[in-house]
């Protein structure tokens, strides 16, 4: 059914009786084109893509909790390409560019807000870090700038730019960053594949993956066995469990990243602001609480909590920065599990075992990058090999010494 | 003063009025009240709006789990949002306004949705506003927030302020209720360390419902247990202190009320108890449940118990003629307090067929009661003013209509588990009492993997008064035995049992009511979730308990589901025809009750917000006017400026004089690491990539060192002392990194050799005194042979100047005749004084690290941060003479083996000059006419650090350059952001040729 | 030669508590084997107190030795005989691998003063480590944090600690210790 | 907010007081060893759901390096002893097995 609000007004002459669910309940078939572990934002992408892009619709995607349960639910909703090394602006600008439409083409509003996103420089060294980014960005098709403090606080009234500390000399501007309904996006694709004819499988989980002389042939669930041509991996923090069912290993640890949300307030805040000196970021919500992000702890933890010093560590931060929030109280707090590789950029790989694929180790960065994530993806499972899009991300580089590291601009979080 | 205001009233004192104000109306209450109670007072039972529909809203509880009545408090400095009416006490002349709505709280605009409900149903917003797509962010977006928000953002600064305080404590006791009491007793008397926190302004919390204990009155046994736990040495008892979370390894948060109920009061305003417990007893008691029957929003509408705490304890009638409906004996409670006031109470609708002896005893005094009835629905304008019966398994037949002004609902009770959750423990579905209650077998694990959490009394389901003593007591006990104590035999607190007819779960009244009710019937009060929404989204396949919660927002409103979840989760299982417990329930995450921000804060504001590391001569610089430079925690001088000169121009000013005469750099912040016994060289050796053990005693040589993976992390001078000891200089932001570097290798790789190391960059303030005029100026200061033979370029020596101990070492980090001086740093001011008077005929100048920055440039020397970026190499910056060919190992060589690491193709470092002699843009990128599989325009070289030099009048840059140092002559494009382009030539990186040093 | 002066010049902030910012004093950084007769006779000889155990200090006067580490002591003397001392520590250390620094002005040292449990109260806002008597008694010493920076705290008697951290933040630590005393009684210790 | 003994002092050190390390017990991989051992020692981790031997330094106290068994789903600690080892002691494994019966340590990079 498309959804409008035509539609929302007959069914509500029918007391909204009439909906129909938004993806089937689907019971596994014994045999599948393409299985996709994983029904986070980029496993339900990378389906979603497969089906759109190449036509591979006998998609199965095995969900061990519910759909969108993970990462894509547990984060700060920024959407940005203003990336220094090539292979990242490459992918986080395609998959900033899908979100632009992203509502329209699965007929579900994921609320696609193009607010603009600012990295405040606070120091000499940022400032040479972001000058260099925009360097970069132009010649990348990434249309960022670096402002001036005074456009910095028309964008943003309620930042203290001189404050006594670290006063804002400058920052990087996105003005086509934003920010999404989390939520929405999974649920959004989910419809799509569903519609698409997949099946999205909930409370099904894969304990074994079967192989036949190096390739695979499919995996072994909580809901028993479903063969496979082709399968990929797309389950963040628990990649490594998986890999080691596929009998390889992975350059990531899993750190908990933790953030907050205020109660709500009425509208003071246009534009997501991202302080690196401080770590710290902020953007406030349509329902209007603060959401506010900060660093990851530094050892291994799948508690999805962290640690509370950093929580003081941002908020004390973000007051120096916007005085206000003093007497906002917080409302929230909660910790999402990270998968951290050695470079803290992601893996778009295929692996030891044939047919068999991986997407991982998003880090800090996963949220925005979904959509350019699954369309990378999808194009690396039809295909059998990566693409443009996802030729610099594979595992080998760890080896070779060919990092992407995106600190070295100004120590960037994502 | 006020029609609802009635005999009684534990909690306030009558003789002490206060003045406050409500949206502008004057009012009047008394000492103990809250807002809440004193608004009610003053009849005044419209507090809000609603957050989707701007339905009206009135007050529903009596505490922290309130999720109409948050308004605007105070003002301008002392400006809060969605302060809770409920556990805001009152004091004289606060001034309070409600939230979320325009014009008017009578009047609301945003009522119009309101009238649109139907078409606004959960999830509406993920189905519509897609078309036309630029309409969503400059629209339909704007509307929502606008419409959205609830409380007003503040403008000001915070006139308050916060700290922390951190404990250690044995027992963490949370709940100052009966339990909570005789926890805290049965702990303290056993010796244990015991800290008991009680969130309200008064302890024993709901008293009057508490039979005798140990034969005395409730509030006698409370006052002297308060009393004997005051008494003792280790406990410590703290009222408006709200245990807000569980963390970790027994890590608890809780903050602790000030001056809240007395704003001119001195001191902080809040303070933020951080607290290490070896066990934590959760006493925090239980929440009553609303019941989900058409029309359970309209102001009027209360909790049963509310209505019962606001009689009881301030002396006020939310009604005067008040129907209660429940679904368990506790409601009868209600009606007995109301009916002991003399007020109205024209029917008690009980959902029970056979309520038993507690309807007996209703008959008795004269109550009607209605086993087997509910309430078909209430109806009023803006207000509860009728309510209409109707059999409690039917669809919703009205057997009979009732005038009245209040409801009091008791829909049973849940138990406030969320310390229990925070850290992990889970709960299980007690069927009888239709409650989740903490899973014993399923405890939150200290560090020590034993249970951490014990909840007691209600928290635990035990809604007795008996029990609440007994499992309070046991937990006492229970946490004392755990951190090592050993109690004493003998018996705790008594109180007899009272036998209750079990509760009738009722999640929709009527049971059988059709959609059109079940679209009146809320859940969430302050998000406008009501029954239909829960069962449209289980419709629509959002059935996972948290896909409901996020589609319709059901429990994420500020109460954070107090209220509201587990009334939606019955609702959900009942649609998904599954038992509760199939279900489940969402996360409890901290904190219990919304934290000020200024409270996690702390003290951490304005000059304490973060350590500003100060060199010994930093006020000087300061009467200087130092232009400062943050580096990390350490505040340099970036350059001096004179009066009427800008930093550029004291910048280049700095520079010609330096180079022409003689210059000052306070040097104290680059790190000094002493490295000293048998295995030193030997360890400097696998440190740095050069050779160190052939380094000979008295000399200095320049080092570079890497990190195991290959890249450049730090460079600096190391001296030789002696045989068996180094000083190793780093970076300003290197000392301490590097030392830890140092540490770590020796302790966990090497840790048979025979080295120490410290970090003594502290003790030493160094100067470089720099320029053609330098040996003149530190002859001028008299004292130790700085002639060329008897301190060559790269030595050191200990010696005596101006009367100084010092250490110096003739380096040079600018191309100049150059000594850096180092001193205890207790005299550095009074040597940087004596330099600048020493120097004065010769024309010395302090100058910045901007100044340092040019001058090292102009010489073709790398800079750490600036030619490196964590991405490079040594062997890109054409420092091979720095690495040694002799040595088979070090950090870093094996990693600069790889692949990648010996690509011929790898950017090196060259010297950029524009054609134009213009100044190349920082971080440009020189390009290729190409672009690549993605579209990217290709790059084959970047700069690195550009700047004017005044030395040549030109610009200056270094970069690092594909092929770079083969291709000298040739000339690069660097586009600008602006469209423009420079084009550079590729030279030496040393612009500067004439040597001084 | 000039007097050396202490980072703050002897600040001094009455409240709750009293801070002093103590006068320059000679201090010793000596690591090795503290096992090692020569090392404990060389301390306990400048010093004349008996070498301290694991979190602990011995004190006399402007005497002292501190446990740092496993390997590491400070040794503290009044600043006026800083340079023999040190040449009378390198003497008797000579022969045996150890470290020997003079830090002297590495740190600066608060004197923080105040009866009953104020004097614990001002430091448990700002420092993690318990400080219940039982578990922090006089004689304790203990390497922890101040706020954001790492610091030394040395129990001297009932109602007088002292505050070791490094210079360059001695103006932080002072407003800390000043922020501190201003909060009231927490009735706790 | 973890709380570990430092096993060199004693002190019972607050998470705050402690910089955290990364996996223990990994061999430096030198120069003659292959690109395959050479990556596995810097970047591929165990990163195990449950007993984890990690590094911890107490960085604001006296300064030593030490390791620490944990389990990183429950954040239990089954000891903490000196970094100068190869392997987990056996107190530690015993310690961990009495908790996690049929556990074992798991050899190998």
């Amino acid at each position: 059914m498309r959804y409008s609000a035509f539609q929302i007004v007959r069914q509500a002459l029918r007391g909204h009786q009439g909906w129909p669910r938004a993806w089937g309940e689907a019971t596994a078939k014994p045999r599948y084109d393409a299985i996709v572990i994983g029904a986070g934002g980029h496993g339900l992408a990378t389906a979603y893509y497969l089906g759109r892009n190449h036509g591979v619709r006998n998609v199965a995607i095995l969900e061990k909790g519910w759909l969108g349960g993970g990462n894509t639910g547990r984060n700060t909703t920024i959407i940005r390409s203003n990336y220094l090394q090539d292979p990242s602006a490459a992918i986080y600008e395609k998959s900033r560019s899908l979100y632009e439409t992203l509502s329209q083409e699965l007929n579900y509003n994921i609320m696609f807000s193009p607010r603009g996103v600012m990295m405040l420089a606070q120091t000499e060294h940022e400032v040479r870090g972001y000058r260099r980014t925009a360097h970069a960005n132009a010649l990348q098709e990434v249309q960022t700038e670096f402002i001036t403090p005074e456009r910095v606080k028309e964008l943003c009234p309620i930042i203290e730019t001189r404050g006594p500390r670290y006063p804002v000399l400058g920052a990087l501007w996105q003005a086509r960053g934003g920010t999404a309904r989390h939520d929405a996006v999974a649920w959004g694709y989910a419809r799509g594949c569903a519609e698409m004819g997949m099946d999205v499988i909930q409370q099904c989980e894969v304990t074994g993956i079967r192989s036949a002389n190096g390739k695979v042939k499919g995996v072994t669930t909580t809901k028993g066995e479903i063969d496979c041509d082709k399968l990929a991996i797309v389950v963040a923090g628990h990649s490594g469990v998986l890999a080691e069912m596929a009998g390889f290993r992975l350059p990531i640890e899993s750190l908990a990243l933790q953030a907050l949300v205020s109660e709500p307030i009425k509208p003071c805040m246009d534009v997501v602001v991202m302080a690196n000196t401080v770590h710290g970021y902020m953007s406030q919500s349509d329902k209007g609480e603060m959401v506010i992000g900060g660093g990851a702890d530094g050892y291994n933890n799948y508690t999805q909590r962290g640690s509370f010093h950093h929580i003081e560590e941002t908020v004390r931060a973000l007051i120096e920065t916007f005085p206000m929030i003093s007497r906002l109280k917080m409302l929230r707090m909660w910790g999402g599990i990270v998968d951290m590789t050695g470079d803290r950029s992601p893996i778009i790989s295929k692996t030891p075992m044939e047919n068999v694929f991986i997407n991982c180790g998003w880090g800090t960065g996963g949220f925005k990058a979904i959509p350019g994530s699954g369309w990378a993806t999808a194009e690396m499972v039809a295909k059998g090999a990566p693409g443009a899009l996802a030729a610099e991300f594979g595992l080998d580089r760890f080896r070779e010494g060919r990092f992407i590291d995106e600190s070295v601009a100004a120590g960037v979080a994502h | 003063m006020s029609a609802r205001r009635i005999d009684g009233g534990r909690l306030i004192d009558r003789t002490k009025p206060l003045r406050f104000t409500f949206n502008g109306r004057k009012m009047e209450g008394f000492q103990g009240d809250t807002l809440a109670s004193a608004l009610l007072a003053n009849g005044q039972m419209l507090v809000g709006r609603s957050f989707k529909y701007h339905r009206p809203r009135g007050i529903v509880t009596a505490g922290p789990e309130e999720p109409n009545a948050l308004v605007n408090l105070g003002k301008d400095k002392r400006f809060e949002p969605n302060a809770r009416a409920t556990t805001t006490e009152l004091f004289d002349g606060l001034e309070a306004r409600s939230q979320n709505h325009w014009p008017s709280l009578e009047r609301d605009i945003g009522v119009l949705n309101d009238r649109f409900a139907r078409f606004l149903p959960a999830g509406f917003y993920y189905k519509t506003f897609i078309h036309p797509r630029p309409f969503w962010k400059h629209v339909f977006e704007p509307f929502i927030r606008q419409s959205a928000g609830l409380g007003q953002a503040p403008r000001h600064r915070d006139g308050d302020t916060y700290e922390h305080v951190n404990v250690t404590v044995d027992v963490l006791v949370s709940g100052g209720g009966i339990s909570g009491l005789a926890a805290a007793l049965a702990a303290g008397k056993a010796g244990a360390r015991v800290l008991l926190v009680e969130q309200s302004a008064h302890w024993g919390g709901r008293l009057d419902d508490a039979p005798d204990i140990d034969g005395q009155p409730a509030e006698t046994w409370v006052a002297e247990t308060v009393a004997a736990l005051t008494n003792l040495e280790n406990v410590t008892v703290k009222l408006r202190t709200t245990h807000s979370g569980v963390y970790d390894h027994g890590y608890c948060l809780a903050v602790e009320r000030l001056t809240d109920h007395d704003p001119l009061g001195p001191g902080p305003r809040q303070r933020l108890w951080k607290v290490r417990a070896g066990r934590i007893v959760a006493a925090t008691g239980a929440i009553e449940r609303p019941l989900s029957f058409a029309g359970n929003d309209l102001p009027g509408v209360m909790l049963a118990a509310a209505v019962r705490d606001y009689l009881t304890g301030y002396g006020v009638a939310p009604g005067r003629r008040t129907v209660v409906v429940t679904n368990n004996d506790d409601g009868y409670r209600t009606a007995f307090a109301l009916k002991d006031q003399g007020l109205e109470v024209p029917l008690i609708l009980d959902a029970r067929s056979d309520p038993g002896p507690v309807a007996e005893a209703a008959r008795e005094l004269g109550l009607k009661v209605a086993p087997g009835k509910g309430l078909a629905g209430v109806s009023g304008k803006g207000r509860v003013e009728k309510a209409a019966v109707a059999a409690i398994d039917g669809s919703g037949a009205v057997l009979d209509e009732l005038a009245c002004d209040c409801i009091a609902m008791a829909g049973g009770w849940s138990p406030a588990v969320h310390l229990w959750s925070h850290a992990g423990g889970k709960l299980h579905w007690d069927e009888t009492d239709a409650m989740f209650v903490p899973d014993p077998d399923k405890p939150p694990l200290g560090a020590d993997g034993k249970a951490m959490v014990r909840c007691v009394g209600a928290a635990a389901g035990e809604l007795g008064a008996a029990e609440a003593l007994e499992t309070g007591w046991a937990a006492g006990l229970w946490a004392a035995t755990e951190t090592g104590h050993k109690p004493k035999r003998g018996a705790g607190p008594k109180a007899e049992p009272d036998e209750e007819t079990p509760i009738a779960p009722v999640w929709v009244m009527p049971r059988g009511a059709d959609p059109e009710k079940r679209a009146k019937m809320w859940l969430d009060y302050q998000n406008d979730v009501k029954v239909s929404d829960v069962e449209l989204a289980q419709r629509e396949g959002y059935e996972s308990v948290e896909h409901t919660k996020r589609y319709t927002t059901l429990g994420m409103a500020t109460d954070q589901g107090k209220l509201s979840n587990i009334n939606g989760l019955a609702v959900l299982a009942d649609a998904r025809g599954e038992p509760i417990p199939a279900v489940g329930t969402t996360t409890f995450r901290p904190p219990y009750t919304p934290l000020t921000m200024g409270a996690i804060a702390g003290e951490a504001r304005g000059d304490l917000f973060q350590p500003i590391r100060r060199t010994p001569m930093h006020e000087h610089h300061e009467r200087m006017g130092a232009h400062w430079e943050p580096v990390g925690h350490w505040r340099r001088p970036y350059a001096f400026p004179r009066s009427g000169e800008s930093v550029e121009e004291a910048v280049n000013r700095e520079i010609v004089n330096t180079r022409q005469n003689v210059g000052l750099l306070d040097a104290s912040t680059l790190g000094k690491i002493l490295v000293k016994g048998p295995d030193a060289a030997r360890f400097l050796d696998m440190l740095y990539t050069g050779m160190m053990s052939s380094l000979k005693p008295g000399r200095c040589r320049y080092g570079l060192m890497c990190s195991e993976n290959g890249f450049l992390i730090d460079d600096g001078v190391v001296a030789r002392i002696d045989e068996d000891t180094f000083l190793c200089h780093t970076t300003t932001g290197g000392a301490d990194r590097i030392h830890a570097h140092m540490e770590e290798w020796l302790q966990t790789e090497w840790w048979d050799w025979q080295v120490h190391t410290l970090n003594i960059t502290e003790a030493w303030a160094q100067i470089g005194v720099v320029g053609p005029k330098a040996r003149d100026l530190l002859e001028a200061l008299g004292g130790m042979d700085l002639s060329e033979e008897a301190l060559p370029f790269m030595s050191w020596a200990d010696g005596e100047i101006g009367g100084f101990k010092a250490r110096i070492y003739r380096i040079s980090f600018s191309g100049e005749l150059s000594y850096e001086i180092a001193v205890d740093a207790g005299h550095g001011a009074a040597l940087w004084e004596a330099c600048l008077d020493a120097g004065e005929s010769l024309g010395v100048m302090p100058y910045g690290t901007e100044a340092l920055h040019v001058m090292r440039a102009e010489k073709g020397f790398i800079m750490i941060g600036d030619e490196t970026d964590g991405t490079v190499i040594p062997q890109d910056l054409g420092l091979s003479w720095a690495i040694s060919k002799k040595k088979d190992d070090y950090l870093g060589k094996r990693a600069q083996d790889r692949l990648f690491m010996t690509d011929p193709n790898r950017w090196k470092l060259v010297g950029l000059e524009t054609l134009d002699g213009s100044v190349l843009p920082e971080g440009a990128y020189a390009v290729d006419d190409s672009k690549n599989a993605n579209g990217q325009r290709e790059t084959q070289g970047r700069v690195t650090s550009t700047y004017y030099s005044p030395s040549l009048k030109r610009g200056i840059a270094m970069g690092l350059v594909r092929h770079g140092p083969d291709r000298m002559g040739e000339v690069l494009t660097f586009p600008g952001v602006d469209g423009t382009e420079t084009k550079a030539r590729i030279v030496e990186p040393v612009f500067l040729k004439e040597a001084g040093a | 030669m000039s007097e050396p002066v202490s980072a703050l010049g002897g600040a001094v902030f009455d409240g709750a508590v009293k801070v002093t910012e103590l006068p320059p004093r000679a201090m010793f950084s000596l690591k090795g084997d503290l096992a090692s007769k020569k090392i404990v006779k060389a301390a306990t000889g400048l010093t004349g107190v008996d070498l301290p155990g694991p979190n602990s200090a011995n004190g006399a006067g402007e005497n002292g030795i501190l446990w740092m580490a496993p390997d590491e002591i400070l040794l503290m003397g009044p600043r006026t005989d800083q340079a023999t001392a040190a040449a009378r520590l390198e003497k008797a250390l000579a022969g045996t691998h150890h470290l020997l620094a003079d830090v002297s002005d590495a740190r600066s040292v608060f004197l923080v003063e105040g009866e009953g449990s104020a004097l614990r109260e001002a430091l448990a806002r700002l420092t993690p480590a318990d400080l219940h008597p039982e578990a922090f008694p006089v004689g304790a010493f203990r390497r922890t944090r101040l706020a954001q920076v790492p610091a030394a705290l040395w129990m001297r008697d009932g109602s007088a600690v002292e505050v070791l951290v490094f210079r360059s933040v001695a103006a932080y630590v002072f407003g800390l210790l000043g922020h501190a005393a201003a909060g009231g009684s927490l009735s706790h210790f | 907010m973890l709380i570990l003994t430092c096993p060199y002092c004693g002190v019972a050190a607050d998470e705050t007081e402690l910089a955290p390390g990364g996996e223990a017990h990994l061999t430096r991989a030198g120069v003659e060893s292959s690109d395959e051992d050479f990556e596995a020692y810097l970047f591929q981790r165990k990163n195990p759901k449950g007993v984890h031997f990690e590094r911890w330094r107490h960085a604001n106290g006296c300064g030593k390096w030490f390791h620490a068994a944990r389990c990183t789903v429950t954040n239990e600690v089954f000891g903490t002893y000196p970094a100068q080892t190869l392997e987990p002691p056996k107190e530690i494994l015993d310690e961990i097995v009495a908790r996690r019966p049929g556990w074992t340590l798991e050899t190998g990079p």
